[in-house]
């Protein structure tokens, strides 16, 4: 019972990580309708980032995940006003090549700023170590993860929900061009979503850190895990995001443990399952 | 919103002299050219048939490989018992199309970025098994020491094509019918219908056809292309690997066909030998391919939206007439 | 200046490597060894008089790729030899592939068995030949640990393609020979690019083992190694062996951890070849040219094809041809002493066998990074496989 | 009068809303049927649950004595049902031909046709032509049909849900957006097309001056319901019709 | 002319579809821009609220300048739009739909608010709770026009209002729109309908492909057959 208690556990701060990397990647979805490849990438720059401020410059922890969410609203910024923006009057499939050419362009940029090897900063002290839960240590790391996932996840419902900013994105994401001639600033949402999104991202990989490596495709091997979240969820929803992490997480966690072997197989056959049962996923808006 | 419609930038002639070249090819080029050429005509027929369920049928699919990969594998799986080229082709060609009618059956009800997720899906479960079925696949590290074999015909006749210049134009022969096919296809009355659903997909059926059939019947035959161009390649390459229906490879045809342009028939086929070309070039450069590569595709997405081949078909503007009237106008 | 004696203008050498992605690292170190040989010969009048020449390519971790290279590379370039290859599936590609370009590859990398078994040993592909340690090398833990009573259940964190499979079962199969009492109780997978074990290594713990084998490498050993330490790993198992820990990358990535003892004096590990043994004078001047050049440690890749390229200087001065069995019959019988010890040639399998350490990861005032201190070097001989060789039982 | 279609207690809720109440209806071959009432009557409801593009709560339909209550839409049209849609609804990509020649295509079940060109089934091509002709769009046939303006796609619409030969068609406010002359000449055409090719349509309109010039017969829904049922003279007099609906401007 | 448009040319992708079209409304007027089906007449108004931006020619209004701005930009100048396909937000609710025009226009204070949309289409009362897509054709035109309103324009652009709605919806519309009129706000109207342009307008322009035909009042138009048969008719 404990062991299916712990690794339970496991599973949802393995949620928690995919959880803010998937959150970013639906909000764009929803609202500019780009499907950001490069959202991996934006992960990565987080991870490289953060890895620069605090375990090169030795800036503290909290203060250089900050700077690197900075950095990716830049960057997301830069990519949305200089590029992105050019291309929303063409097929999806347009936005997805510029993104995936960001992606190549990025990972092979880190590896020329960084090199080629991985890059490792030391565990911050207040998140070393482990507790005791279900008669086993469980790391304190882990832990920080459940609660910045928790607290993101209530931070994004106010956002969106409560807020006039979210109801004008939310009427942006419907119908742009009508947005614009009742007087939305659509070119400013889109920015702020896509910098949002790509903060999100970054802080996904800059919390990471500490107890992974950044290095270069580490963006490639989240984002279709984040695609599968996404869909899972519905795209555009934050709710289903959020649920589908938790449904991915937990499961592979208990996959580890009763079947290895399919590893690689997971989180495909749920997407698979939950589609042919939810052809629209989860939480997807009935339209 | 302009509506650019499936152009045409070959003319008769520019074919015949295209075909011509490509026929001369290995009589004066060496032996690397002509193995990439044969990269470039598997890329063109894969991507080809990936269009026609993108381009045509307006269904985004991130799982080629995988009908890529059962194509490569099921014809390397004859190969090694019985060294027929024609039987391994053949054979690995119809069992990608079976499995694209399987997959399809499932996938085709849904559209969109939906659509494109349940088709990753299935091709990384492709992947996942060719990983793990390690008795029947060779897991990660394949099959290997596949046979160039022999060009049987009924017993009658068999051609050797141990040589890269003889497996050419077999690969050149199979490519150009390929080409054909799907040329007749596209202006069909399917073909027709496919780009009616893409463009109208609740009105389809109010003009009387079935979405779904439709539908699946595209995406096998795009599924039997993406096998043929697989099956092509076990010969060339003497192995199959995983990474074959990994995401990565459907990338391929997805940015070939993009380059080329989405609303010209000519599109993937520019577009294949464009990336292969520009890739092996950078790669002669620079082990930094991947940053150039990269702000290359950002360059032609930003410069070259309609894609290379859609530009050009655009500086052609010779919009596709109808056929010619049938009754004179009152 | 003499001319060239194999009518040549240059000897060419291609070298290929993963030089893109997460595991970029390890193609850089093939071609920093690459070159380093190239310059030092160059340097002193080349072979038999011909310059040599190198192009370094990148196989992207794929074997479409790395086949795609080696045809630029013969073809298209003129190489007259191949170098290089990291990852199992890629040398599996290759092999046949040389066998129509007809130019020997010195594999400097890739561990799988079947490389040799298979492809040189069954199908007689003779073109493959391969200088680094294929993965036997990891069954040493067996012998490292035969003698200790306490460490009898064992699991593994593996990695989730053949090369994880295959280190298992080959332990597994060495291990029960030497410790019939011996229990293999989990078995938890990792596929490539995996950023988090937590749940592969709580998977495995509760298990109860006394040891664990894990087979990740480059920055996916790290960050397992990490993540076991946060969650109390150490203080649990008596003993825990990284097969890949003589790489330069994974000791540097530990480096902290090491020095403040966390591991607890339970990390061991084994290396293909690491910079602090042998403690010979052709090892120690290697190191220190290769930090010159690079102000950076070798890693077994760069010393392995480092020796490559040695090893194709003494067979070309033997064979006085570029002929391919020439030069397959100067290798026949070659033993040459390497940085990494003595290499001895065994013609069966186009295997050069050499003996590999195998030790605790402990902190050496002398070097920037971790070493292997505690060594244990068991002659290849005992654990390495031979010809005649039978499937090995790769179940999970 | 011979029957066509019947509709048995139909019926179709949005939450607790009923859009379309039980209602009970019967249609004759070849008369040109006008559907009017006020906002969110229930009208394109109806038209969607005849069409098949939603499926009812309760109720049967049945079209030639036959019941297709859970029919799909494409099956439908090939026992001759079809639709046009109260928003655009035409292959904006296609040529204004080619949107024709489809429904034709369909027709004459050659869609499934892989090999020869489109342009060499001549008696599908002729006759796409023909109905451009009858619908006025034969010189913009090249023209990719997005390009037309709101009032020319309305009378493709109108050509597309003709051509494949309905013997029942649903067109909902198929004139929109057109001026009232060729409002009243695009419906004269309907009453030509169901004349002529003994269709029935059942159209959608808010237009009065076309509904009481041209409809056969008018069918008058309020809050899902039928609130009459008569001659254009019948309706005119009809008084709960005058309050809910027309006003009193219409006033015979 | 508070509103006054010189040589615009506007069209799309390849085509040009209005070719230096010139027209002025006054303060408080009400004009209708007539002409056939294709004719140029919503591309005009889609030009002024820059969703289709001109090519050449200069658009003023009041004071502004409005050729190379953005559509949000121009509609905070005060003008509100009505497209001629209803355009309302389905995922937001009918309440939702109205409160956020007026946020976004920052006109809480202007005489229009949701209670008084209420009044002229007491259908959408009780309908306030659902989103936009679960609207009949009619009441989702019945909200873009209140959305419009909502934003309390000086400048009101209404392409084809009347479509879709019920004769005695219709009926309301004219007085409302005399009513708007009264209140100063100024209307130009994109329509085919003589009957209804007739009830509002004061005077018109009559366009064709594209090109000013003619120009002058309401009545000239409604009694003139020789210009209805020639520029409305086929
Ligand atoms: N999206 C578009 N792409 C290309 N051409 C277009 C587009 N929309 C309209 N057109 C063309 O512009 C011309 C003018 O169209 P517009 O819609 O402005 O006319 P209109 O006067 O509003 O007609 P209607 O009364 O039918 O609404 C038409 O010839 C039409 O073909
Ligand atoms: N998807 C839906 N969800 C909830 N309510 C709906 C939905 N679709 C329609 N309705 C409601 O059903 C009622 C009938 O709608 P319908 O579209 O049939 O009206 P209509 O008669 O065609 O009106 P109009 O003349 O305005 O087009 C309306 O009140 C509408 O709000
Ligand atoms: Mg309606
Ligand atoms: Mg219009």
């Amino acid at each position: 019972m404990d062991t299916i208690g712990y690794q339970g556990l496991i599973g949802v701060s393995l949620a928690m990580s995919l959880w803010l990397i998937s959150a970013g990647l639906t909000i764009i979805f929803g609202v500019l309708g780009v499907i950001n490849f490069a959202h991996g990438s934006l992960f990565m720059v987080g991870a490289y980032m953060a890895y620069t401020f605090y375990g090169l410059l030795g800036f503290p922890f909290g203060l250089s995940v900050l700077l690197s969410l900075a950095v990716a609203a830049v960057l997301g910024l830069i990519m949305e006003r200089g590029f992105l923006r050019h291309l929303y009057h063409l097929d999806h499939a347009y936005q997805l090549l510029l993104t995936f050419g960001f992606v190549l362009v990025l990972d092979d940029a880190v590896k020329i700023i960084w090199g080629g090897v991985f890059k490792i900063p030391p565990i911050p002290r207040f998140l070393d170590g482990a507790w005791p839960v279900f008669g086993r240590p469980f790391p304190v790391y882990n832990t920080f993860l459940i609660a910045i996932g928790i607290l993101v996840g209530i931070g994004l419902w106010a956002l969106f929900e409560k807020t006039w900013w979210g109801r004008v994105v939310r009427a942006t994401a419907s119908d742009r061009e009508m947005a614009n001639a009742i007087g939305v600033n659509v070119p400013w949402v889109f920015s702020t979503v896509f910098v949002v999104g790509a903060m999100l991202a970054a802080l996904g990989g800059a919390l990471g850190t500490p107890i992974r490596v950044a290095a270069p495709g580490i963006g490639a091997a989240m984002i279709i895990q984040a695609f599968i979240i996404t869909v899972i969820g519905g795209l555009g929803s934050l709710k289903g995001a959020f649920t589908g992490s938790l449904i991915v997480g937990i499961l592979s966690a208990y996959g580890t443990l009763f079947f290895p072997i399919f590893e690689l197989f997971f989180s495909f056959v749920i997407m698979t399952v939950v589609l042919l049962v939810r052809p629209q996923g989860l939480f997807a808006h009935v339209n | 919103m302009t509506y650019l419609r499936h152009a045409h930038i070959m003319s008769g002639p520019l074919t015949a002299a295209l075909v011509a070249a490509l026929i001369v090819l290995p009589l004066l080029a060496g032996n690397y050219l002509t193995y990439l050429t044969i990269q470039i005509l598997i890329l063109s027929l894969f991507a080809l048939g990936f269009n026609l369920l993108f381009g045509y049928t307006g269904l985004l699919s991130f799982g080629q490989a995988g009908f890529y990969a059962v194509g490569a594998y099921i014809c390397a799986k004859i190969l090694l018992v019985q060294p027929s080229l024609l039987l391994g082709v053949l054979g690995g060609t119809v069992a990608a199309a079976v499995v694209a009618v399987l997959l399809g059956a499932l996938s085709v009800r849904h559209t969109r970025i939906y659509f494109s997720m349940l088709t990753l899906a299935f091709g990384m479960m492709i992947y996942s098994v060719a990983w793990k079925w390690r008795d029947v696949t060779g897991g990660d590290d394949g099959l290997v020491g596949i046979p160039r074999a022999p060009l049987k015909i009924l017993g009658i006749a068999s051609i050797s094509l141990s040589t890269i210049e003889h497996y050419y134009y077999f690969v050149l022969v199979v490519v150009l019918l390929g080409v054909f096919f799907m040329y007749r296809l596209v202006n069909s009355p399917f073909g027709l219908s496919l780009q009616a659903i893409r463009d109208g997909e609740t009105r389809a059926p109010f003009v009387g056809m079935s979405v779904t059939t439709h539908r699946l019947l595209a995406f096998t035959i795009a599924g039997l292309y993406a096998g043929l161009a697989g099956a092509l390649l076990p010969p060339l390459e003497n192995t199959v690997t995983p990474v074959m229906a990994h995401w990565t490879t459907s990338a391929d045809p997805i940015l070939a066909t993009l380059l080329g342009g989405i609303y010209v028939f000519s599109g993937p086929i520019v577009g294949g030998a464009l990336f292969i070309i520009i890739k092996d070039l950078i790669v002669r450069v620079t082990v930094h391919w991947s940053i150039v590569l990269g702000t290359v595709v950002i360059i032609l997405v930003m410069g070259f939206r309609g894609g290379v081949a859609g530009i050009v078909a655009g500086m052609v503007a010779r919009p596709r007439a109808a056929p010619a009237p049938a009754v004179a106008s009152k | 200046q003499t001319a060239c004696q194999l009518n040549v203008p240059t000897l060419k050498l291609g070298v290929q490597g993963i030089a893109s992605g997460a595991h970029a690292d390890y193609g850089r170190q093939i071609n920093m060894g690459a070159t380093l040989a190239i310059e030092e010969i160059n340097a002193a009048g080349g072979i038999l008089g011909c310059k040599l020449e190198m192009r370094f390519m990148d196989d992207e971790n794929k074997p479409a790729t790395g086949v795609k290279n080696a045809r630029f590379l013969v073809n298209e370039w003129g190489a007259h030899f191949l170098y290089g290859t990291d990852s199992s599936g890629i040398a599996m590609a290759l092999g046949p592939v040389l066998q129509e370009l007809k130019r020997i590859q010195f594999f400097t990398h890739a561990a799988t068995h079947r490389l040799t078994e298979e492809l040189v040993y069954d199908k007689k592909i003779k073109e493959i030949v391969r200088v680094s340690a294929p993965v036997y090398q990891d069954a040493i833990a067996a012998w490292v640990f035969k003698d200790n009573p306490e460490i009898k259940r064992w699991a593994t964190i593996g990695a989730d393609y053949e090369y994880g499979y295959a280190t298992w079962a080959i332990f597994k199969d060495v291990m029960k020979k030497s410790r019939p009492d011996a229990e293999f109780v989990g078995a938890a997978w990792a596929p490539f690019l995996t950023l988090d074990f937590s749940s592969q290594i709580a998977a495995v713990m509760a298990t109860n083992p006394d040891a664990i084998i894990a087979t990740p490498w480059a920055g996916e050993a790290v960050t397992l190694l990490r993540q076991a330490l946060l969650m109390g790993v150490f203080d649990k198992v008596q003993a825990w062996f990284q097969a890949m820990g003589g790489s330069v990358d994974v000791l540097e990535g530990i480096s902290r951890e090491v020095q403040d003892n966390r591991f607890k004096g339970k990390l061991w590990a084994t290396a293909r070849y690491i910079h602090n043994w042998p403690n010979t004078q052709i090892n120690r001047s290697f190191v220190e040219r290769f930090q010159k050049r690079w102000s950076r440690l070798p890693n077994y890749s760069a010393e392995t094809t480092y020796s490559a390229i040695y090893i194709t200087k003494l067979a070309l001065e033997k064979a006085k041809s570029l002929d391919t069995d020439s030069v397959l019959a100067a290798l026949n019988g070659m033993r040459i002493p390497t940085p990494a010890g003595l290499r001895v040639y065994r013609s069966e399998d186009h295997q050069f066998v050499y003996n590999v350490p195998a030790g605790r990861v402990v902190w050496d005032a002398k070097y920037p990074i971790p070493v292997l201190g505690d060594l244990v070097v068991i002659p290849a001989n005992e654990y390495w496989r031979s010809p005649p060789f039978t499937a090995v039982p790769v179940g999970k | 009068m011979r029957e066509l279609l019947r509709v048995e207690k139909l019926r179709k809720s949005f939450h607790d809303l009923a859009a379309v109440d039980a209602i009970d209806l019967q249609l004759a071959v070849g008369v040109l049927v006008a559907l009017i009432g006020p906002n969110g009557a229930g009208k394109t409801t109806l038209i969607n649950l005849l069409s098949g593009a939603l499926a009812p709560d309760a109720g049967r339909v049945i079209f030639r004595g036959e019941d297709i209550t859970r029919l799909p839409s494409h099956l439908r049209v090939r026992r001759g049902v079809t639709r046009s849609y109260q928003v655009m609804n035409i292959f904006p990509r296609l040529t204004v031909h080619e949107n024709v020649l489809l429904p034709v295509l369909a027709r004459q079940r050659r869609l499934l046709r892989f090999f020869s060109p489109t342009s060499a089934y001549t008696a599908a091509v002729e006759d796409a032509d023909h109905l451009l002709a009858e619908v006025g769009l034969f010189e913009q046939r090249g023209q990719a049909a997005g390009q037309l303006s709101h009032g020319d796609q309305r009378r493709l619409e109108l050509g597309i849900a003709v051509a494949v030969q309905p013997v029942l068609c649903l067109l909902d406010e198929p004139s929109a957006g057109m001026n009232p002359v060729e409002r009243t000449i695009v419906l004269e055409l309907v009453k030509k097309l169901a004349h002529d090719r003994q269709t029935t349509f059942v159209i959608v309109e808010h237009d009065m001056d076309v509904v009481f010039s041209l409809a056969e017969r008018i069918v008058v829904m309020n809050r899902g319901r039928i609130l009459a049922d008569g001659t254009p003279s019948e309706i005119r007099e009809n008084r709960q019709v005058r309050e809910t609906y027309l006003g009193e401007e219409w006033v015979g | 002319m508070i509103l006054q448009i010189h040589d615009l040319v506007a069209g799309y992708g390849g085509s040009v579809v209005i070719h230096g079209l010139s027209l002025g409304v006054a303060e408080g007027e009400v004009v209708s821009l007539l002409g056939r089906n294709g004719a140029g007449k919503t591309t005009t108004l889609r030009s002024i609220m820059g969703l289709t931006p001109p090519r050449a020619g200069s658009i003023r209004f009041g004071k502004n300048e409005l050729t190379g701005r953005q559509p949000f930009e121009i509609a905070r100048t005060g003008i509100g739009y009505v497209p001629d396909t209803h355009r309302i937000f389905p995922d937001l609710t009918v309440e939702e739909n109205l409160i956020l025009a007026q946020r976004i226009a920052g006109t809480r204070r202007g005489p229009w608010t949701a209670e008084r949309i209420y009044l002229l289409f007491p259908v959408l009362r009780p309908l306030h709770r659902l989103r936009g897509s679960q609207l009949s054709g009619g009441q989702q035109k019945m909200l873009a026009i209140g959305r419009a309103l909502m934003q309390n324009p000086s400048l009101l652009l209404l392409d084809e209002p009347a479509e879709g709605l019920a004769p005695l919806v219709v009926h309301r519309l004219v007085e409302v729109l005399r009513e708007i009129r009264e209140a100063g706000v100024t209307i130009l109207l994109a329509d085919q309908n003589l009957h209804f342009c007739r009830k509002v307008a004061d005077r018109a322009y009559i366009i064709e492909n594209g090109l000013m035909q003619f120009a002058g009042t309401m009545d000239v138009v409604w009694k003139n057959d020789d210009l209805v048969r020639r520029y409305l008719a086929i």
